[in-house]
């Protein structure tokens, strides 16, 4: 045995009595057990449970109740589907839908695509343009309250930059009130919100530019592809997880929070830019209606669940 | 051939060139304008002649600011509320995205979705239920109470990043480890860990900046300035009524400064997460 | 140094069984070669072995204990990976010493035992370096650092040349066999390569679809294969099988195929019972040679492929390819006939039902 | 001796108590703290911080005016009472209804809230609101107060609040403009209407009225519905006169899309905006109450530039409103500093200093009085409106309906997408939705 090389090499020491109670063995020995990967999901999916799942089921029992805060006359029984029904023949609940499906789709579409530009001009790693980089994803790293009231200063109909700027090149004759014109309202909150927004998927489509091997351009610039092609037979394929993925959050987002527009318009005019999230909130907070708050809530929810769902299937990127 | 392609590179790079610059322009411009903003006299703001570079400076919004806004203990506030977020979220998250990424197990996908889509019942509701879970564990009105609030939505989020970033590190490291004498655990914070310590970085910064900047929930769930986060101060201060436009631009400027700095810093280690593929030599 | 036996082994994902009934055994100080095309099981046999996988059932035997519940850490294997997995934080130094450190191994003795092994493969120069700053073979050898610098009972090695360049191989092959060779300790080689498989094993195991196909030294895997499989699978150019009846005529067994007779002599005992039955005969290019014979094919000379000490002919036998290696001087054209004997004591014969060898 | 020992004991467990749970560290506050205790030490070294009560009070300031005469006022509570720490917070508007319904829920209200007249019914009916009958039968000064004060703030013979000051609806309008014009100023909407119609010159972009169709704009729009005849409760009554409250929004949002003589933004303006408009001379006239007085003063001269008219009279009612901002205790906890308060805002001192510095009319019969407002001619029309000023309406639900029914339906009117009609029938089925 001595003979042998090895013989010379090392050997271990014995456990110390430190190493027979440190808590760091019994955890090291637990995550040798095959249930392991369960525990490590135990903390957070615990957290879910009592932040994410509790309160949604809390809510969805809401919905089928009376529960007006400003009326304890009326008690807060169960009151099965009358939220419901009642949201048939809701036409604010229509108009909000509709107007939902506005906002999202083209603040979705627009993000996207100012995105996808500039996460491809970005991606082509030009000298210089590491500097442009940090302005343009800056606007995402924005508080919504700081960017809604810098674009609310903006846009002011007595006061505002864009107003006198338009005036002076000559596109607008006298200043324009962008927040009180139906017709603009809606657009310019979507412009405000995709200012806002673009860079969530300037960086997710970034990272996912940075994955896809050169081979497959190299390739296709052999095969005689244009950029257009390489784009779309390419890039884009290629991104569908990245991208499916970022739509989805994104989608959820623009669904569920009213904060921007609650600080630009407050849904008005009238209703041309009242949407599902901010009649969810207003009828919560100003009318202490939480019932019929939790009712919309829960269309919201099955909205998205069904987007979600169908988007996944369309995109084909279920696999893991 | 060979010169079309050229030709049409040197297209796309001077294209290139000028969306970015065109984006980055209207990026920035907001915020120029804000600044510029916060520098005048409260008269030259609220005039009808348009006054594009000021004349007068004034830094009076600023100290007024200071004054009026109890920005300090606001910050305070954001920061405790921001770094217990992130702690969470490291505590939690990092070993969830960790089990997500290395384990093949029964339902994973299905509960990978799961942490993706909980968030889909609008945070205008959930605020009340919330409010009573707080209430009951005692952490109603406070930073941690709000920061475990936040986990809610950033949780998820912080896992599905994260596991992008454990997944470029290769499993075979962990075997190595194993066999090397560590236990799973070892072999996660020995080595696994580090590797993806630039994407852990850029998570967790990420959602540091998303907690730094939520308003719905810091709006709902803080009643005192005992925890009340700045987005909230600002837009309490802002109000109905008219805080001046030079304050709010000086609010405006002071309060993306701390995103600024930590979006440097988390600029080059995002780049360095992104390219995490580079270390499976 | 330790013995190893695997019993009965099984592993499945979900209803998908991907080892079925694996039994092994391995002296002391051998070498066993798990050689078998990608998704036969043999890394999942060396995961389970390490202990990475746990197993469905069945046993792991190292030296006198049985395994089974034993972390890896507490094996004393080491273990020899494809891509290396050398800790890319670390240095080479830390890399190489990582296991000892683990193992509370006081800085001195491990800094000796880093140095020693590092002088074995030649890698001194490197030990301060990241392993992003070494080449290939350097890697390579950082890993197998790693690996014998703990003393284990047994070494685990998956498939860990396939990430070199052909000449970077063969060197590093020889290394392996050299260290082998002077450490003397049991080892458990995985690769697809047949060409390590023979030159590396004491013991190789053929494995297809989750079965050992043959398990036995290289020479008898290169000479009896067990089936069909086997045969092919080792060798190179790939072993040619020519499909046949086989009768008794006169007394001899002969093989018909077409229009050619083979006279079998000094094959297997129990060929006798497939009289009258169609088979399979499989010949392996170098026991042609040219000229006539009692066992000749003659066929249209299809592909010349001189390799400089060989020549390879593919000929065309009644439509079957056959491919032979001749001798660097025989340059036969395209499109003329030619006529090979056969070495029938090399021949084996094969049941065309189960490919089982006669 | 021993009473006061009691108390100061009960006094300093609350302090740690509210220190704990509210965790009230803000710089100013500490700063207030520290104040406070170095003056109790001068003066009783021997009881040292024991005395200090924090509380906290809610209120509904932001603009910079208003936020002077907060802190004019606790100035000089400070001087009175070194032993109460007082912590405001401001919520504005929009928020108001939402943070206080969480805090009511989460049981983590302020101690004092300012309750306007409008919220009065809401705070009631989820259980905000403390029964102060007692204190206030108990109190010197109460004879200071005409019982009217009292009207919207008093439930089945409760009352739960204290008026801090008035709001007293009148209209500024520019001076120099009509005086240019040759006009007189208008007593009635038609008038009014006709005044606006002769000022405006979208050239020098000047219009005559701006009209506040954004947030806060919703009590406006329900006075002139009640101007032309159709109030939204009388007595126990509830509800809309189809036919006047349509004439009446004709008219109103006819300004607009009609007569032209409103700036076009206006379905977005909120006070600010409105504000801005008449003190940057886009537009002539506009409704508010006192209180942006200074505001307004703080830009263009008054009496020369500008001057202050009482509102003018409808078709059927000449509607202007007189609420009072009461001041509530909301938290059991160190109710009787918060009485302290609450009072102190009723004394003549805090209401003309509160006057001085933001123009909100004091409540009390002694402070309005004063010479300070009686001689001041710029004041007289809100004088003239004390007499026909009536108090706003008040009944659970009214301020959702106000502002998430009547200011849109109205918006849309203003737009063009609702003829007044329907937005009339919109505002009526929000009214049933409300109180069914």
């Amino acid at each position: 045995m001595t003979s042998n090389p090895q013989s010379i090499m090392a050997s271990s020491r014995p456990l110390s009595t430190w190493d027979r109670i440190n808590p760091a063995r019994y955890i090291g020995e637990l995550s040798e057990t095959r249930f392991w990967m369960y525990l490590l999901l135990l903390p957070s999916a615990l957290l879910i449970m009592g932040v994410v799942i509790y309160p949604t089921l809390y809510g969805f029992q809401l919905s089928f109740r009376e529960m007006r805060l400003n009326r304890p006359d009326l008690g807060t029984d169960w009151v099965l589907l009358k939220h419901y029904q009642r949201m048939l023949s809701d036409q604010i609940f229509w108009i909000s839908l509709r107007n939902t499906a506005v906002w999202v789709t083209a603040a979705v579409t627009i993000e996207f695509s100012v995105g996808l530009i500039a996460a491809l001009a970005l991606n082509r790693n030009l000298p210089g343009t590491k500097v442009l980089a940090v302005f343009i994803l800056l606007p995402f790293f924005l508080p919504n309250v700081v960017a809604g009231h810098m674009w609310a200063l903006m846009l002011d109909p007595r006061l505002g930059v864009i107003n006198d700027l338009l005036v002076k090149v000559g596109l607008l004759g006298g200043y324009k009130a962008w927040f009180a014109d139906p017709s603009t309202a809606m657009a310019a909150a979507i412009i405000v919100e995709a200012w806002h927004s673009f860079p969530f998927f300037t960086l997710l489509l970034l990272a996912g530019l940075k994955g896809i091997p050169t081979d497959l351009y190299k390739a296709a610039d052999i095969d005689g592809a244009g950029s257009i092609s390489q784009l779309r037979l390419i890039t884009l394929p290629m991104l569908k997880t990245v991208i499916a993925a970022a739509v989805i959050l994104r989608v959820i987002g623009l669904v569920n929070s009213p904060d921007l527009l609650l600080i630009l318009t407050s849904g008005g005019p009238g209703r041309s830019t009242q949407v599902l999230s901010l009649y969810a909130f207003q009828t919560a907070y100003k009318d202490f209606n939480f019932g019929y708050a939790g009712a919309l809530s829960v269309i919201m929810f099955i909205l998205l669940m069904m987007f979600a769902w169908v988007y996944v299937r369309l995109s084909k990127v279920n696999q893991d | 051939m060979a010169v079309a392609r050229s030709r049409s590179k040197l297209v796309l790079d001077i294209g290139s060139y000028v969306v970015l610059i065109f984006l980055a322009f209207i990026c920035i411009a907001p915020i120029v304008w804000t600044f510029l903003t916060s520098i005048k006299l409260e008269e030259d703001i609220v005039t009808r002649n348009m006054i594009y570079i000021p004349t007068r400076i004034t830094f009076e919004h600023y100290v007024n600011l200071w004054n009026q806004s109890g920005y300090p203990v606001l910050v305070v506030n954001s920061l405790i509320t921001t770094s217990v977020t992130v702690l969470i979220c490291m505590l939690t998250g990092t070993i969830a995205a960790y089990s997500f990424s290395r384990f093949h197990f029964r339902g994973r996908t299905q509960l990978m979705l799961a942490y993706l889509i909980v968030r889909m019942f609008p945070a205008v509701l959930m605020i009340v239920p919330l409010f009573i879970v707080m209430r009951q564990v005692g952490l109603l009105d406070s930073s941690i109470g709000l920061a475990i609030a936040y986990t809610s939505f950033l949780l998820p989020l912080f896992v599905w990043m994260l596991k992008g970033f454990f997944d470029a590190a290769p499993k075979e490291l962990e075997s190595a480890a194993r066999i090397d004498g560590t236990t799973r655990l070892g072999a996660m914070f020995r080595i696994v860990i580090p590797i993806a310590r630039n994407g852990l970085l850029a998570t967790a910064v990420f959602v540091g900046i998303a907690a730094w900047n939520e308003y719905l929930f810091a709006l709902m769930l803080t009643t005192s300035q005992g925890s009340r986060t700045w987005p909230v101060g600002l837009q309490l201060m802002v109000g109905e009524f008219q805080l001046p436009w030079g304050m709010l631009a000086a609010g405006g400027i002071i309060s993306i400064l701390p995103v600024i700095v930590l979006f440097a810093f988390v600029q080059r280690a995002m780049v360095a997460g992104i390219t995490a593929g580079a270390v499976k030599g | 140094m330790a013995t190893l036996s695997i019993k009965g082994v099984r592993k499945s994902f979900g209803s998908v069984e991907v080892l079925h009934n694996i039994d092994l055994e391995l002296e002391d100080g051998g070498f066993l070669v798990l050689l078998g095309p990608s998704g036969c099981g043999k890394s999942t046999l060396l995961s389970i072995i390490a202990g990475l996988e746990p197993s469905s059932g069945g046993d792991v035997v190292i030296g006198e204990r049985t395994v089974n519940d034993i972390h890896p850490k507490d094996r004393n294997i080491a273990m020899v990976f494809q891509s290396y997995a050398l800790y890319p934080t670390m240095s080479v130094r830390r890399n190489i010493g990582f296991g000892l450190e683990m193992r509370r191994v006081d800085t001195s003795s491990r800094e000796d035992a880093i140095g020693r092994a590092a002088d074995l493969l030649q890698i001194s120069h490197l030990l301060d370096r990241k392993p992003g700053q070494l080449s290939g073979g350097q890697r390579q050898r950082v890993a197998m650092g790693r690996a014998i610098v703990r003393n284990p009972d047994l070494f685990l090695f998956d498939e860990p040349l396939s990430n070199l360049d052909a000449k970077l191989r063969v060197e590093m092959r020889t290394e392996i066999k050299r260290l082998h060779d002077r450490l003397g300790t049991s080892v458990v080689y995985v690769t697809h390569d047949q060409v390590e498989a023979m030159t590396l094993g004491t013991k190789v195991a053929v494995m297809k679809g989750g079965v050992i196909q043959q398990l036995a030294d290289p020479q008898t895997i290169y000479e009896q294969p067990a089936n069909m499989f086997v045969a092919g699978f080792i060798g190179s150019p790939t072993m040619n099988f020519l499909n046949g009846t086989l009768e008794n005529q006169d007394g001899k067994l002969v093989l018909h195929h077409g229009e050619e007779t083979l006279e079998l002599s000094g094959v297997a005992k129990g060929a006798s019972a497939y009289v009258g039955k169609k088979v399979v005969a499989g010949i392996r290019p170098e026991t042609f040679s040219k000229g006539a014979g009692p066992s000749a094919l003659t066929g249209i000379v299809d592909v010349v492929e001189p390799t400089g000490p060989d020549t390879m002919v593919v000929l065309d036998v009644g439509g079957q390819m056959i491919s032979a290696r001749l001798g660097s001087r025989e340059r036969p054209h395209p499109g003329e006939p030619m006529t090979l004997s056969v070495d029938t004591t090399a021949l084996n014969l094969f049941d065309p039902e189960t490919g089982d060898r006669i | 001796m021993v009473e006061f020992e009691k108390v100061t004991r009960i006094g300093r467990v609350k302090y740690w108590e509210d220190e704990a749970m509210n965790k009230n560290f803000n710089r100013r506050s500490v700063l207030k703290i520290g104040a406070g205790l170095m003056a109790a030490t001068a003066l009783t070294p021997s009881l040292a911080f024991g005395q200090t009560a924090n509380i906290n009070y809610w209120h509904t300031f932001t603009s910079q005016s208003e936020f002077a005469g907060l802190e004019e006022v606790m100035k000089l509570f400070k001087a009175a009472h070194p032993d109460i720490v007082v912590t405001q917070e401001n919520i504005p508007n929009p928020d108001f209804m939402a943070k206080i319904t969480a805090a009511v829920l989460a049981d983590s209200r302020p101690n004092v809230t300012m309750v306007s007249s409008e919220r009065f019914a809401d705070l009631l009916a989820m259980g905000a609101l403390t029964d102060m009958t007692e204190r206030l039968a108990n109190w010197d000064k109460r004879s200071d107060f005409d019982d009217s004060r009292f009207d919207s703030i008093t439930k089945d013979g409760k009352i739960y609040g204290l008026p801090a000051f008035s709001f007293v609806d009148w209209m500024y309008y520019r001076k120099d403009w009509f005086e240019e014009a040759g006009i007189a100023p208008p007593t009635t909407y038609a008038e009014m209407r006709d005044a606006a119609i002769a000022i405006t010159d979208p050239s020098k972009g000047r219009y005559g009225f701006g009209l506040r169709g954004g947030p806060g704009g919703q009590n406006y729009i329900n006075n002139v519905m009640e101007a032309f005849g159709s109030p939204v409760q009388q007595g126990d009554q509830i509800g809309l006169d189809r036919d006047k409250a349509i004439e009446g929004i004709a008219w109103f949002s006819g300004l607009l899309t009609q007569d032209k003589v409103v700036p076009p933004s206006a379905p977005n303006d909120g006070f600010r905006q409105v504000i801005e408009g008449f003190q940057t001379g886009q537009t002539g006239m506009i409704w508010h109450h006192t209180g942006s007085f200074q505001d307004i003063a703080s830009k263009l001269e008054p009496g020369v530039e500008f001057g202050t008219l009482a509102m003018p009279a409808g078709p059927a009612a000449r509607v202007a409103r007189l609420a009072y901002a009461y001041n509530s205790i909301t938290k059991d906890e160190n109710a009787d500093a918060s009485w302290e308060w609450i009072k102190f805002w009723g004394e003549p001192d805090a209401a003309i200093a509160f006057l001085d510095k933001t123009g909100y009319f004091p409540a009390s019969n002694s402070a309005s009085a004063d010479p300070r407002i009686a001689d001041n001619p710029l004041y007289k029309p809100a004088a003239e409106t004390l007499v026909f000023g009536r108090p706003q309406p008040s009944f659970p639900g009214l301020a959702g309906w106000l502002e998430s029914v009547v200011l849109p339906a109205f918006q849309r009117a203003l737009i063009g997408e609702a003829t007044p009609e329907q937005a009339v029938d919109e505002m009526i089925d929000g009214l049933n939705q409300a109180i069914g």
